[in-house]
């Protein structure tokens, strides 16, 4: 059987985790290549809606990532994100999907190596976890 | 049916040394509603433009995608060519295949190849969705407001009318000045604050633009950049002033020391603006010991407040230059006297015999009082014991806070503050002396405990970047402001409490309540779109059918590959 | 009109001077809710079959302009009332509550850890029940299991919307993201995963536990047990339980002034 | 300021709950449902949580109309009626009674049906009244009356509850009774097996325990199959068979050569599945047997039927609590319109039209000599209108125009007719045809009562008034009759019109609107004191003994052909109903499944080069639509299924019009046809 190869969905916001992302291109930092980036501008704009929706249809995991707290563009709107993300977490844990699979992190515009980080790692553990249950339910 | 163009660039290399551009291309070809997909060396070249333009009129495209590098760099450069060939620039859409793609898998080309494509099946998806959009052009109030009479705020005015712009200052005690107008003699260079002040005021009462409101506060403010309304009261009338920008220069104040050596127990202690106001008047003492950072840099209050070393060096050196046999000691923790001018200071202080004991936080010094004279006795770190100065006056240095009416005018400004009352702007970097509000703007020592040529450089900085909306007289809004679906909406004001700008609000029409974006106000962050429950809250650009529709298309595209 | 019936009518339009009278009676032999103005006769009033009222009040609140109304509450409409009440769909001022303690066998039912209403109108007070056995036994489940669980419970489901229907705290009826495509794919039945648990999301900081979504499930999915699971997560969170007029949702507020003002040192 | 909540029953599917409407100052607001309610206990499907949407809808038909010079105009209820009366009285005169026919409605009340049957019998002086139970469930009453005597219903809906076994065939029942489907899930919940036969993989087969999947039209052998490993593997109820049945050997003959091999080439099942089947069928201790159209549209559709009762009786799973033979009926009065008489050939109550004392019975009643022939079916009443034999037409609350099958041919025949009379709540397809229509009020406008699927009076009330000008139909039955001079009509009540009924109707003898005001009575109710009966058959059949019927696979009428290779079936689906004239107008019914669809195997889609989503054009011998495929595996290869709800695309263009011999009843569930990208 071949290597389980996972598909990942990640949320970027425009001015300091997709800058991040920008700059670990530009410094041609390597990483797997199982990350999908939706660009949104904040990540509180990130619809708890979005990441179930993900992880229903079989997303095998789903970065959610935004500026560091007290550094948001938008004042405090990253505060909405670090709020609601881990309920969201509860909801997988409660229906039996690991809540491991949803990870919530912060990347400045300045930490290329910090998204590189995440998001190697990040795709370490969902290797570790296996390929998303919800793959193989028939409705 | 919309009918979709992709373009994917080589970027030379950048791009096609690890992405198989063909193979994307003929994925590409098969997405739903593309029509045309074509590739180039350079996209974002004059030709590579051109070839774009070209293939949109040719196919009549009416939504382009390209693939390419980062939006955050080229979006414009491609929305431009869109516009010109006459497709709205919101029906564009930037797919990362560099930064995010060839770039960070340099040695995995075939799965490189493979996520470009769902990458790019993501975007055609999002931009079948697209819709055109209209950016929101106000016109702009050619009316300044600056709050705050003192330096900074008489600097930005100043600078403001030079330009010829309408400018209120409004100020609220009854002169000008503000804490500058307590002080005789500015240091490093020993001029004299009434010219510097004077000739501000008298270049604004010159103005007929210029227009001063003492004794007077602001009472309300209202409406977005270009078209505020700040109440003003004077004297128990209050007057409406409409403008397009607003200056927040409220300054700070010295900190009361409470009791601290003695302070108000014994005739000798003094503060630093005591002082100054005694010197002013002539009244030299004979020996005098300064006290550094009482009240700071410690906890509660950890901040340095930058511009008391300056002060105590540049009295220290007036009481020694005026008195050659005085004594005069300055008690510090370490002395902050930044930049070359200040640094003269310090080394001229101690040549002219200034001594300069250091203490720690943890052991302060002690001031007695002894029928002739005070007495401070201080353990010295640096010879490690303590030692007593017989003096006639103690000064205590003590920092500068933020004034205590600093919230209420956060409040009406809806700008936000630090942890110490300090105005916090919008980025310190990237966004010096503005706020997260647009057309409000923040400089002078109600930012930070500042120096007179910082207060100066700030208050023309400030008066520039609020000269800019004014002197355009339009603003344009990026249309990716946010609004409401009143069918939809069930008014559980979600948003409301959500929107980090206050921009919404629950509005009741013929019986039905609703929520209501003020695209002015809003700033395009999305924070309501996640708030809000059934999904009546949507942002131009990534509405949650756009969105959700790149996550069906990539499940699609990665569920039939596994 | 039966003692019940008299006893209410005294207390709502007597006592307490309400204009409505919102309860359950006894029509064509079955157990009906009930609007009764002013003056009518209340009839036979039955309250030991659990409507839930609050809904209905709900439903018809926009179509009263004035007037009092007073309601049957049990603890978990009084909830109800705050949740409506903070978000303005009901004027407390024109709510008159009659407080309803619920029944031993209704307690057991709704597995309720909080079934006395704060001023007990009518009924004996009985004690609460600790804890839900089904959650018990999903916390001792693996993770597959518990997944296995509920998909097994939830391809059960036919979409009746009974449960969001009968939600006295689920308030975008008409509107529903459920009934759209854009969170929720094809095809339409049983609805799959997501639909159950954006519901969840949407629950979590209003579900006030009256459990009537359970009772109006077709399926009898224990919709129930999954909201008590995520109110549970959601107090170790936040310290955060519904049914308060005074409280907001944490899920919209900032990180109350921790680390505000806090600069970025990276950029 | 007034808010009511009126007790009513759900005018969808046949399964009958109660549920409260919602008036607000005459306004419907929305449906609360019943939480004492015996057969829904307090659950609704989607449609009846829906049920107030279309009622208050603006294209409610408010006056009647008349045509003129091709056009529908407005006219006055004077008008209308009057022109009807002449044109009838003038038709019958030049062409005899014969040959205008009569559609009752199933989803008109029992009052009303018992109206429009003697408003045919005794005013026209014709048997030939119908209505579309003709299309669904005729092969019921024609096999179950045929086997035991009765053609419902043996026991109730809440006895699923309490089954062990529960067999569901050609019932999509989570989707076309889902509040019956409950009942079902909650059985499984107690350890209930669930065994589903089925060419579509449906929700309920999705949590079945065993799934066996055939081929459209082969139901006779597998029913036989199972028949078979019965009597070889012992597990026949001797007792049952020797006491209460007649004719075992014929049966036992007519199977022995289904053996589970030879079924499974027939039917694709595979043979272990099939033994598996009949073993926990025949080993369960209540079993209950559940089947709806898939079984019964058919050309051999009373045969299967039969069958069925055949497979019931071996292993005596009959006439005991939990335990029976369960048609489901499709409509919210398609029983009571059968049980009023709604049938050319029976009377209310299922009495014989060709039977002398019971005819004299109702002359004497009614007061009027009655016709001694059976009359036309609604089927064979297209035909005779087609071949221009049937001049006229009356038609109650019925939409033939996307009922019927093989549409081309029924719009024709329609358009032949010299005159018809449609009414109606919306101005329907049929309707558009009319030469006068009707403003009918519909079931939240007036009361009455329905029967139930499993033969409980359900009661219609009242909640808010009709629009406009329109009428309830037994209203109009009555102006009609008193117009044609009759004095049997002047009724002033349903009430009334039921306590009529009930006096020559035995099975509803004891039946009143006291009784079954706060009480649920299910019909045989022969006297005042009798509290109804749920479970038919306990001691004996109403035939008597229960009679095998040796029946036979026969291949369907029209099979799969190079031209045309895949079978089409067709059905409902959960959110639309019927014709879609009441729940394509409820936003929320219409926004879950807006448009037709035809469902394809995935493999059969690709070898089409067929994308989800894509357009595709379905045609048979008689007609194509164009409509959206929905690729999915819950077909089998080779079949294609669409539901019949659409107009824009409606299913009955392809379907056949070949008919059961017995029943005559239609082959809606097997036609050929062929799929080709549009």
């Amino acid at each position: 059987m071949a290597e389980f190869n996972p598909t990942i969905l990640a949320f970027c916001c425009n001015w300091c985790s997709y800058a991040g992302a920008d700059l670990a291109g530009v410094g041609r930092l390597q990483m797997p290549p199982n990350i999908h980036v939706i660009r949104v501008m904040c990540s509180a704009s990130v619809k708890p809606e979005y990441v179930l929706k993900a992880i229903s249809g079989g997303v095998d995991g789903v970065l959610v990532l935004g500026c560091h707290i007290g550094d948001c563009h938008y004042m405090t709107g990253n505060h909405r994100t670090a709020k609601r993300m881990p309920l969201v977490q509860k909801v997988l844990k409660e229906v039996g999907i690991d809540e491991r699979r949803l990870r919530l992190d912060w990347v400045s515009a300045s930490e290329g190596e910090k998204f590189q980080k995440v998001v190697t790692e990040f795709v370490g553990e969902i290797k570790n976890l296996g390929p998303n249950p919800m793959r193989e339910v028939k409705w | 049916m919309p009918r979709i163009g992709v373009f994917v660039c080589h970027c030379g290399h950048n791009i096609a040394a690890t992405v198989n551009v063909e193979k994307v291309i003929e994925f590409a070809k098969g997405l739903p509603d593309v029509v045309v997909a074509e590739h180039s060396l350079y996209s974002c070249s004059e030709e590579g433009l051109g070839s774009i333009r070209k293939s949109i009129e040719k196919n009549k495209l009416d939504r382009v995608v390209v693939a390419a590098c980062t939006p955050r760099t080229h979006e414009p450069l491609f929305r431009k060519a869109c516009e010109m060939a006459g497709v709205n620039k919101y029906l564009f859409e930037f797919v990362n295949i560099r930064e995010h793609c060839s770039w960070i898998h340099t040695k995995e080309p075939d799965p490189a190849t493979e996520k470009a494509k769902k990458l790019i099946a993501m975007g055609v998806a999002k931009a079948g969705l697209l819709e055109p959009q209209k950016e929101a052009e106000s016109n702009v109030i050619p009316t300044a407001v600056v709050i705050g009479g003192g330096l900074t705020g008489l600097t930005a005015a100043a600078s403001l009318v030079a330009q010829g712009i309408d400018t209120h200052l409004v100020e609220m005690s009854g002169k000008l000045g503000g804490v500058l107008g307590e002080i005789e003699i500015i240091g490093p260079e020993f001029s004299r604050s009434k010219e510097l002040l004077d000739e501000l005021v008298n270049d604004l009462k010159a103005s007929s633009n210029a227009k001063i409101h003492l004794d007077t506060r602001v009472t309300a403010v209202s409406g977005f950049i270009g078209n505020f309304e700040v109440t003003i009261e004077t004297k128990g009338k209050s007057e409406k002033i409409p403008a397009g920008a607003i200056i927040l220069a409220t300054g700070a104040t010295e900190l009361a020391p409470t009791g601290e050596y003695g302070y108000g127990s014994i005739p000798g202690v003094i503060t630093q603006l005591e002082l100054e106001r005694r010197l002013a008047k002539g009244d030299v003492p004979k020996r005098a010991v300064f006290i550094q950072c009482v009240g700071s840099r410690q906890p509660g209050r950890e901040y340095c407040s930058r511009v008391c070393c300056n002060a105590s060096l540049k009295n220290a050196l007036r009481i020694v230059e005026a008195e050659p046999n005085s004594s005069v000691s300055i008690i510090h923790r370490d002395i902050m006297s930044y930049g070359t001018a200040s640094e003269r200071l310090y080394k001229e202080a101690s040549d002219k015999g200034v001594v300069f004991l250091r203490y720690g936080l943890e052991r302060p010094a002690n001031v007695t009082q002894k029928q002739k004279g005070l007495v401070v006795e201080v353990y010295d770190e640096t010879i490690d014991e303590n030692i007593d100065i017989d003096t006639d006056l103690v000064v205590l240095a003590t920092p500068m806070v933020s004034r205590e009416d600093a919230r209420d005018v956060a409040k009406l400004l809806k700008v936000p503050l630090d942890k110490y009352g300090f105005f916090l702007e919008a980025h310190v970097k990237l966004r010096p002396v503005e706020f997260a509000t647009d057309g409000v703007f923040i400089c002078g020592s109600a930012r930070w405990p500042s120096s007179v040529s910082e207060c100066m450089g700030q208050g023309l900085a400030a008066a520039a970047k609020a000269s800019i909306p004014i002197r355009k007289g339009k603003v344009v809004v990026e249309a990716i402001t946010c609004w409401a679906d009143a069918d939809k909406c069930a008014a559980c004001g979600s948003c409301v409490i959500a929107c980090p700008y206050e921009a919404i609000e629950i509005v009741e029409e013929e019986g039905r309540r609703y929520a209501k974006v003020n695209e002015t106000l809003c700033k395009g962050c999305g924070t309501c779109v996640a708030s809000c429950p059934n999904d009546a809250m949507q942002q131009r650009g990534f509405t949650s059918r756009q969105l959700s529709s790149m996550i069906d298309a990539l499940i699609k595209n990665a569920m039939e590959e596994t | 009109m039966n003692d019940l019936g008299k006893k209410l009518a005294r207390l709502a339009f007597e006592e307490r001077g309400a204009d409505f009278l919102l309860a359950m009676r006894e029509e064509h032999g079955n157990v009906a809710p009930a609007m009764v103005s002013k003056g009518e006769d209340v009839g036979d009033v039955r309250l030991e079959v659990p409507y839930q009222l609050v809904t209905i009040l709900e439903n018809i609140y926009p179509w009263i302009s004035k007037g009092k109304i007073a309601i049957i509450t049990r603890r978990c409409d009084e909830k109800a009332l705050a949740e409506l009440a903070k978000r303005k769909y009901v004027d407390d001022k024109r709510i008159i509550k009659i407080g309803l303690a619920c029944t031993e066998e209704q307690i057991e039912r709704c597995r309720c850890e909080d079934p006395v209403p704060s001023h007990v109108d009518v009924g004996e007070p009985h004690a609460a029940v600790k804890g839900d056995e089904l959650s018990a036994r999903l916390a001792k489940m693996s993770q597959e299991d518990r997944l296995a669980f509920w998909v097994g419970q939830y391809k059960k489901c036919n979409k009746c919307f009974g449960c969001t229907l009968t939600c006295p705290v689920c308030f975008c009826d008409d509107d529903c993201v459920l009934e759209e495509r854009t969170f929720v794919a094809e095809p339409s039945i049983p609805p799959g995963l997501s639909f159950h648990m954006v519901r969840s999301y949407h629950m979590i900081d209003k579900c006030i536990e009256c459990g009537e979504c359970e009772r109006a499930c077709p399926a009898e999915i224990p919709l129930l047990t999954m909201r008590k699971l995520l109110a549970k997560d959601m107090k170790e969170v936040f310290k955060f339980a519904p049914g308060d007029e005074k409280t907001v949702s944490p899920l919209n507020t900032t990180l109350e002034g921790e680390l505000m003002g806090d600069e970025c040192d990276e950029c | 300021m007034s808010v009511r909540h009126v007790l009513t029953t759900c005018p969808y599917c046949g399964t009958g709950c109660n549920f409260f409407l919602q008036v607000v100052d005459g306004r419907l607001t929305s449906v609360v449902p019943c939480k004492t309610d015996e057969i829904s206990l307090g659950r609704l499907c989607i449609k009846g949580y829906n049920a107030h949407a279309f009622v208050q809808h603006a294209d409610r038909l408010m006056h009647p109309m008349i045509r003129e010079g091709g056009q529908l105009r407005n006219a006055s209820w004077d008008q209308a009626l009057d022109k009807i009366v002449r044109k009838l009285k003038a038709i019958k005169e030049k062409h005899g009674p014969d040959s205008i026919a009569m559609l009752a409605s199933a989803k008109c009340t029992n009052e009303e049906n018992y109206l429009f049957q003697k408003l045919a019998r005794a005013v026209i002086g014709t048997n030939n009244v119908d209505h579309c139970a003709r299309l669904c469930h005729a092969s019921t009453v024609t096999g179950l009356l045929h086997s035991f005597g009765s053609g419902a219903m043996t026991n109730t809906i809440p006895e699923f509850d309490n089954a062990d076994c529960i067999f569901v065939t050609g019932s999509n029942t989570l989707e076309a009774h889902p509040i019956i489907g409950s009942r079902m899930l909650r059985a499984k919940e107690k350890g209930a097996k669930i065994i589903v036969v089925d060419p579509r993989d449906t929700p309920l087969s999705r949590i079945s325990h065993l799934y066996l999947s055939q081929r459209p039209g082969t139901d006779i052998a597998w029913i036989n199959g199972m028949v078979k490993v019965i009597i070889d593997e012992g597990l026949v109820n001797e007792g049952f068979v020797k006491t209460r049945t007649t004719a075992f050997e014929e049966l036992k003959e007519a199977v022995k050569d289904y053996t589970p091999e030879k079924v499974e080439r027939t039917t694709g099942i595979p043979k272990e599945k099939l033994i598996e089947a009949a073993r926990i069928y025949a080993k369960a201790d209540k079993a209950m047997l559940a089947y709806a159209m898939g079984i019964t549209q058919h050309s051999n559709g009373t045969d299967i039927v039969k069958g069925l009762a055949n497979l019931a009786m071996v292993a005596g799973h009959i006439g005991k609590e939990s335990t029976g033979v369960n048609p489901l009926r499709g409509q919210c009065n398609v029983q009571g319109a059968c049980d009023s008489g709604g049938l050319p050939n029976l009377y209310p109550g299922y009495q014989r039209v060709d039977d002398e004392a019971v005819r004299a019975k109702f002359e004497k009643a009614w007061g009027v000599s009655l016709p001694a022939k059976p009359g036309l079916t609604l089927t064979s009443a297209i035909n005779e209108a087609a071949s221009g034999r049937l001049k006229a037409m009356v038609i109650f609350g019925e939409n033939v125009m996307i009922s019927d099958p093989d549409l081309n041919h029924v719009e024709e025949a329609v358009k032949k007719l010299e005159f018809l009379v449609v009414s109606d709540i919306f101005l329907t397809e049929t309707a558009q045809l009319a030469d006068v229509v009707l403003p009918a009020a519909c079931y939240a406008e007036k009361d009455g009562t329905f029967t139930n699927t499993d033969r409980a009076i359900r009661v219609l009330r009242k909640a808010v008034d009709a629009p406009g000008e329109a009428r309830a139909d037994w209203v109009i039955a009555c102006d009609l009759g008193r117009k044609f001079g009759s004095n049997g009509f002047g009724f002033s009540s349903p009430a009334k019109i039921m306590a009529e009924m009930t006096t020559v109707t035995p099975i509803f003898g004891g039946i009143s609107y006291e009784k079954i005001d706060s009480k649920v009575v299910r019909w045989p109710c022969p006297a005042k004191d009798h509290p109804g009966t749920r479970i038919l058959h306990t001691q004996k059949f109403t035939r008597g003994l229960g009679l095998f019927a040796p029946v036979q696979h026969a291949p369907p009428a029209e099979v799969v052909s190079e031209e045309y290779p895949f079978i089409l079936t067709t059905g409902r689906n959960l959110f639309q109903y019927h014709t879609g004239t009441m729940t394509r107008r409820s936003p929320k019914l219409e926004r879950e499944a807006p448009e037709p669809y035809v469902e394809i195997n995935r493999g059969d889609a690709k070898r089409l080069g067929i994308g989800d989503g894509e357009r595709v054009m379905v045609s048979s011998r008689r007609g194509s639509i164009t409509l959206k495929a929905r690729v999915t595996e819950r077909i089998i290869p080779g079949t294609v299924f669409i539901p019949f709800h659409y107009a824009e695309a409606a299913a009955n263009r392809l379907t056949n019009a070949a008919l059961d011999p017995i029943s005559k009843i239609p082959e809606f569930k097997v036609c050929a046809a062929k799929v080709a990208k549009a």
